[in-house]
């Protein structure tokens, strides 16, 4: 999968840049009264890691499997 | 033909009949699904209309069509018939393999889908009948099965139904994930693979993560109908005299659980398609496909991007607002990648008078309703205005549009390009199915699906909400007119107009019936290369037909696909197997 | 390789003589030899599919197993997250108190002993697994020399089945533990997620005994080397997969609830 | 009735959102405004790019040239960053910030298949509810309990009424299954879930009586869970409020 890196890396890290560092704020806010109101903030938080987790763990599958098999034949 | 041999011919482990397998499933699928929409649309313009041995059409057996329509289009139509049904029919011959990884595998996950569908049409019998809460089954509604007739066995039902058919796709997610990576012939490096391999490849990556999430969402529902915990269910949970006195689950949690999964869930639906769409506008117009690596990128870009931003279907859902922005802006960011796939298409066709075979009608096509159907996801990424369009016919509209349509114009594409190859089987001469009407049945379909869905965006506009039995509302004192019954009403003449549509549509896959039935028998014999294609699948030695010596010669990739050259002496193509650079085309090549 | 050994005309026709201990891999020796090198041109990546070495399906399997573990690790990944949410999922109650009913449930202490009878048989596989690619005694095997490798490795698949039913006896034992202090997988939400994770957990290993029921059954029965080891291999990993499974989820109850 | 007739039908009638009666809702409107304008001239354009590229003379194919494959992508990755960027602090100032302590608090609770409306009263909080308490046959279809002070002179009622332009602060909350609770005319949507206590606030503006929606599938009653917004004048609601809780005083 020799094809232009510097595109696909840049996108990606533009992607995970946008949308990962967005997502940490996911669900957790101090300042809102609504939603603090709401769900109490250890709730947030729990989402918040929740969240974290779950395209953390999918997204490192899905990039690792397409780094490790960019070198097989 | 004697038990064994059909025995054998029906459990069989041949990649090609069980993708023809998959397929029949999708189309029965497809017609049910249909039928039940029509159903639907015509119970919301005349109400009183009473279906024979059924009678009057009750507002829960409109939510169990509902219900049933989306399950069957999104999982058994628009997830099989591409991803498993295309995928063993043509993959291993586009990469040069002649079979699957793990036939006995692949056997099995057709199996298990079939078993699914059974499962999911039997709870139409069950007592109270088939689920009512949608496809997407949020509880409590789907947690209590006092929650509303066809909540409890129905549900059930429902729930095995969708269990068996994510392990039935994740073994064939891992099956055409394997197929790609260690079958490819010699020379099919990773940018020689055609863009449709891709987008199998990225649906099956995205399939295996979903899917498993999916399980155990659905595992965590399953115990709280039956085993008594509280995953997703409050304390003080009250469901007509049920109470649920303990337990602190969230229905949230579900949420966002099954939209991890249901997000990803539309681009396996769709990305095959796009990739196919690339190869057949190249095909037709003779040209190269613009931008290949960067169709490549943006494939699996889309394919990254889709597991990051589930929480735009939640955004008046009780998510906390700063992460409703997070996610309208991850959303924003897929729209890049989307907008350049469609700068390609229109590059790619760009002045390149192309032959405008049915195949590359129905790939314009998709390009058409990708670009309307995809416009108004941005508008739907913006919380602000989700505010106000979030289930209203707007967003019907919106993924009717981008994902049903123009799925199965994809779908439709693929039938017309790859019919040969369905048919040339066990000897079975190769077929191609009749131009003029596959033509009139390109048309009568555009027509129909812009006049059934564009209306929906207004109707939307005006407020109309999704999952209404009737737009009635509750006639207020003497009879007049609630807000609500004078809003709702008012879109009523635009409804008759799509219900209207919406049977025109239908009755317009009329003719790609007849089409289908009179070409299996009577279709004019196609060449081994009836469209001048360049990917291996129309390697002559790899044709369904091409005999038991064929098996043996290696097969070998030179060239990326679409290789035409279009020069002042003539344009040519070279075959991804041809070794010279330069052909000339062979006569009984010459496409009709 | 010189090429008297290894004909290349032999190389193309498929024959299957297993008597001769020729699965079709063109006579090759089973050992991982990368060739190409050595003055003759024949570099087993230039074959046709289902011919380039011994080892190509063993590496499809395996590949097979690893997606199908990544897949699984999702499913686990869910519910722990899951886990996650509901652990700190308080409310406001009537009062504007805030109540947060999660009881942390007592790990029953014979999960521990589990867990180490469970590291033991991942080491025991592992061992079964080293026998079955010991080169020289493949060699021996694939001449015909015998079964070495074959016999050296079932003592260590067995012993890895027992171990793997000691667990769950284990498992079963805790269980009823857990149900003699009358606590049950409805009782409270962290028993919810106990339960669902030893339960969904066990089911996975129910499923890894099975198959290494069925290698045994290989080992035995199986005339092809390579589907013997491919049998041992697959189970090794799914065996160890399901360990570090464990060993995660068994840290979350303990030291996270 | 013919098709033809209904063809008619439609285009004679316009078919656009309802009056807009609050006061984010006008802002809101521009947006959705701008938005459709932007993406009907993007789908005009692509399809005219489309067309045009298909029936003119055949030519050699384009070299993929940076400003043919990304000057168009970076225009438009400007045009939807402009639009986040707009659509983003639209929401920020609406939802990220709570209402003014002032603002009417109303309870809203969804179950299947009405809506009901809980006004605090003259002591301004509610009073305690138990699902235990619940009892419609018995008027009490909160399961207020009476032997909270506050629940005393807490009165529900099943149509919405509210003062003009003056802020609204809603308590949403669902008894069996997740509600969505929709004011088209005041482009407010937002469900309402069990367990949780989910705040909305806006500002209506013109007088009149509205529609209220059930938006998120909550069982066959789902179509006619409706309810009806009334916005009076502030000495009309005053009044109102006044003979409420003279009836709701024991």
């Amino acid at each position: 999968m020799n094809f232009r890196r510097p595109i696909l890396i840049r996108l990606i890290l533009i992607a995970v840049l946008g949308i990962a560092s967005a997502t940490i704020h996911a669900q957790g806010c101090a300042q809102c009264r609504d939603s603090a109101s709401a769900t109490p903030r250890s709730t947030q938080r729990a989402y918040r890691h929740a969240i974290v987790l779950l395209t953390v763990t999918a997204g490192v599958f899905f990039v690792g499997t397409l780094t490790i098999f960019k070198r097989r034949r | 033909m004697n038990p064994h041999r059909r025995r054998q011919s029906i459990f069989t482990t041949d990649h090609r009949t069980i993708g023809l397998q998959y397929l029949i499933l999708a189309l029965i699928s497809v017609v049910i699904g249909t039928l039940l929409s029509l159903l639907m649309r015509i119970h919301l313009v005349w109400p009183d209309w009473s279906l024979p041995l059924h009678g009057p059409i009750l507002p829960e057996d409109y939510l169990a069509l509902v219900t049933i329509h989306g399950t069957i289009m999104l999982f058994f139509v628009l997830t099989t018939a591409p991803q498993s049904g295309f995928g063993n029919l043509i993959l291993p011959a586009q990469i040069g393999a002649r079979h699957m990884a793990f036939p006995r595998l692949n056997a099995a996950s057709f199996w298990l889908t079939a078993i699914a569908l059974l499962v999911l049409l039997s709870s139409t019998f069950a007592p109270g009948g088939s689920a009512i809460s949608g496809w997407t089954a949020y509880p409590p509604l789907s947690a209590v099965a006092s929650a509303g007739p066809g909540q409890a066995l129905g549900m059930d039902l429902w729930l095995a139904s969708i269990a068996l058919f994510s392990i039935a796709s994740t073994i064939s997610a891992i099956n055409t994930l394997v197929t790609i990576i260690s079958l490819r012939c010699e020379g099919m490096t990773w940018d020689r693979l055609p863009l449709t391999v891709w987008g199998w490849f990225t649906a099956a990556l995205l399939s295996i993560i979903a899917f498993s999430v999916l399980l155990a969402a659905l595992l965590l529902l399953f115990c709280d109908r039956h085993v008594g915990t509280s995953f997703f269910l409050p304390t003080g949970n009250l469901v007509n005299g049920i109470l649920h006195t303990k337990g602190n689950g969230s229905p949230l949690l579900w949420l966002h659980l099954f939209w991890f999964f249901g997000h990803p869930e539309v681009y396996i639906a769709i990305l095959p398609g796009m990739g196919l769409t690339s190869m057949l506008l190249a095909n037709f117009s003779h040209r190269r496909v613009f931008a290949y690596r960067t169709m490549i990128a943006t494939t699996l870009l889309i394919g990254f991007l889709g597991i990051l931003l589930w929480g735009h279907h939640m955004f008046v859902a009780g998510l906390n607002p700063f992460a409703s922005s997070a996610f309208s802006i991850s959303t924003m960011a897929i729209a890049l990648p989307a907008s350049a796939k469609v700068l390609s298409w229109i590059a790619t066709t760009w002045r390149s008078r192309p032959q405008y075979t049915t195949a590359m009608l129905f790939s314009l096509g998709f390009v058409s309703l990708f670009i309307t159907g995809g416009l108004t996801g941005p508008i739907l990424a913006q919380p602000i205005l989700d505010e106000y369009l979030h289930n209203t016919f707007f967003v019907v509209a919106h993924f009717h549009l981008i994902m049903a349509m123009a799925g199965v114009f994809a779908l439709f594409a693929a039938t017309y390009y790859w019919f040969p190859l369905m048919t040339a089987h066990r000897g079975k001469p190769a077929r191609l199915m009749s131009e003029p009407l596959g033509r009139l049945h390109f048309w009568l379909t555009l027509l129909g699906a812009y006049a059934t869905f564009l209306p929906m965006h207004l109707a939307g506009l005006a407020g109309q909400p999704r999952h209404y039995a009737q737009l009635t509302g509750i006639p207020g004192p003497g009879g007049s007119l609630s807000p609500a019954g004078h809003l709702l009403a008012t879109t009523i003449p635009l409804n008759r107009l799509i219900t209207y549509a919406a049977i025109f549509l239908a009755a317009a896959q009329i003719i790609f019936f007849i089409n289908l039935v009179r070409s299996l028998r009577h279709g004019d014999v196609a060449p081994t290369n009836p469209w001048q294609a360049t990917t291996l699948e129309w390697h002559p030695f790899l044709h369904p037909n091409a005999g038991p010596q064929a098996s043996d010669v290696v097969i070998t990739v030179h060239h990326t696909p679409c290789l035409y050259i279009c020069s002042p002496s003539g344009d040519t193509f070279v075959p991804q197997w041809e070794n010279k650079i330069t052909v000339d085309l062979p006569a009984e090549s010459k496409p009709e | 390789m010189p090429p008297t050994i290894t004909p290349l005309n032999t190389e193309r026709e498929k024959k299957r003589r297993i008597e001769d201990h020729d699965s079709g891999h063109g006579r090759r020796p089973p050992t991982d030899k990368r060739t190409g090198g050595g003055g003759d041109n024949d570099n087993w990546n230039d074959r046709p599919q289902g011919r380039r070495g011994p080892r190509e399906n063993l590496g499809r399997a395996r590949l097979a197993i690893f997606f199908a573990l990544a897949g699984d690790l999702m499913f686990f990944v869910a519910i722990v997250s899951a886990f996650f949410v509901s652990q700190s999922s308080g409310r406001y109650n009537a009062y504007n108190q805030y109540i947060n009913e999660w009881l942390p449930t007592v790990i029953p202490p014979i999960l521990w002993l589990n867990t180490a009878i469970l590291l033991l048989s991942s080491v025991t596989v592992e061992i079964a697994r080293r026998h079955m690619f010991r080169e020289n005694d493949v060699m021996d095997e694939w001449l015909g020399l015998g079964k070495p490798i074959t016999r050296s490795a079932i003592p260590w698949v067995s012993a890895t089945t027992v171990l793997g039913l000691l667990f769950l006896a284990g498992q079963w034992i805790g269980w009823s533990q857990l149900a003699a202090e009358h606590v049950f997988f409805r009782s409270n939400p962290s028993s919810h997620f106990f339960f669902l994770i030893t339960y969904t957990h066990a089911i996975h290993l129910f499923l890894g005994i099975t198959a290494l029921t069925v290698t045994l059954v290989g080992l035995y029965k199986s005339r092809q080397l390579e589907t013997r080891q491919i049998l041992v291999d697959c189970t090794a990993w799914y065996w160890h997969a399901m360990g570090l499974f464990w060993i995660f989820l068994f840290a979350l109850l303990v030291f996270f609830q | 009735m013919s098709p033809i007739f209904h063809t008619a039908a439609v285009l004679s009638l316009p078919w656009w959102l309802p009056s807009n009666a609050s006061v984010h809702g006008a802002t809101l409107d521009r947006h959705l405004l701008l938005n459709l304008w932007i993406i009907l001239a993007l789908l005009t354009l692509a399809h005219l790019l489309l067309i045009v590229g298909l029936l003119r003379r055949r030519t050699t194919e384009l070299k993929d040239l940076w400003r043919i494959e990304y000057l168009p992508l970076a225009i438009l990755a400007l045009l939807f960053a402009l639009l986040t960027v707009k659509a983003e602090s639209l929401w920020a100032a609406s939802r990220y910030t709570g209402a003014d302590p002032a603002a009417l608090q109303i309870e809203v609770t969804g179950v299947q298949f009405a809506w009901y409306f809980r006004y605090p009263g003259t002591d301004a909080t509610f009073g305690v509810t138990k699902p235990q308490l619940v009892a419609p046959g018995e008027g009490n279809p909160l399961g207020i309990d009476p032997t909270d002070p506050h629940s005393a002179d807490d009165f529900i009622t099943s149509e919405l009424v509210l003062p003009a332009n003056r802020e609204v602060d809603l308590h949403l909350r669902a008894q069996d299954v997740i509600h969505g609770f929709s004011i088209p005319e005041m482009r407010l949507k937002q469900n309402a879930v069990p367990g949780h206590t989910i705040h909305v606030h806006f500002t209506p503006t013109t007088p009149g009586t509205y529609a209220v929606l059930c938006t998120q599938l909550c069982g066959l009653g789902h179509y006619r869970m409706n309810a009806t917004v009334r916005v009076l004048s502030p000495a009309e609601f005053a009044q109102w409020l006044a003979t409420k809780q003279k009836a709701a005083q024991p």
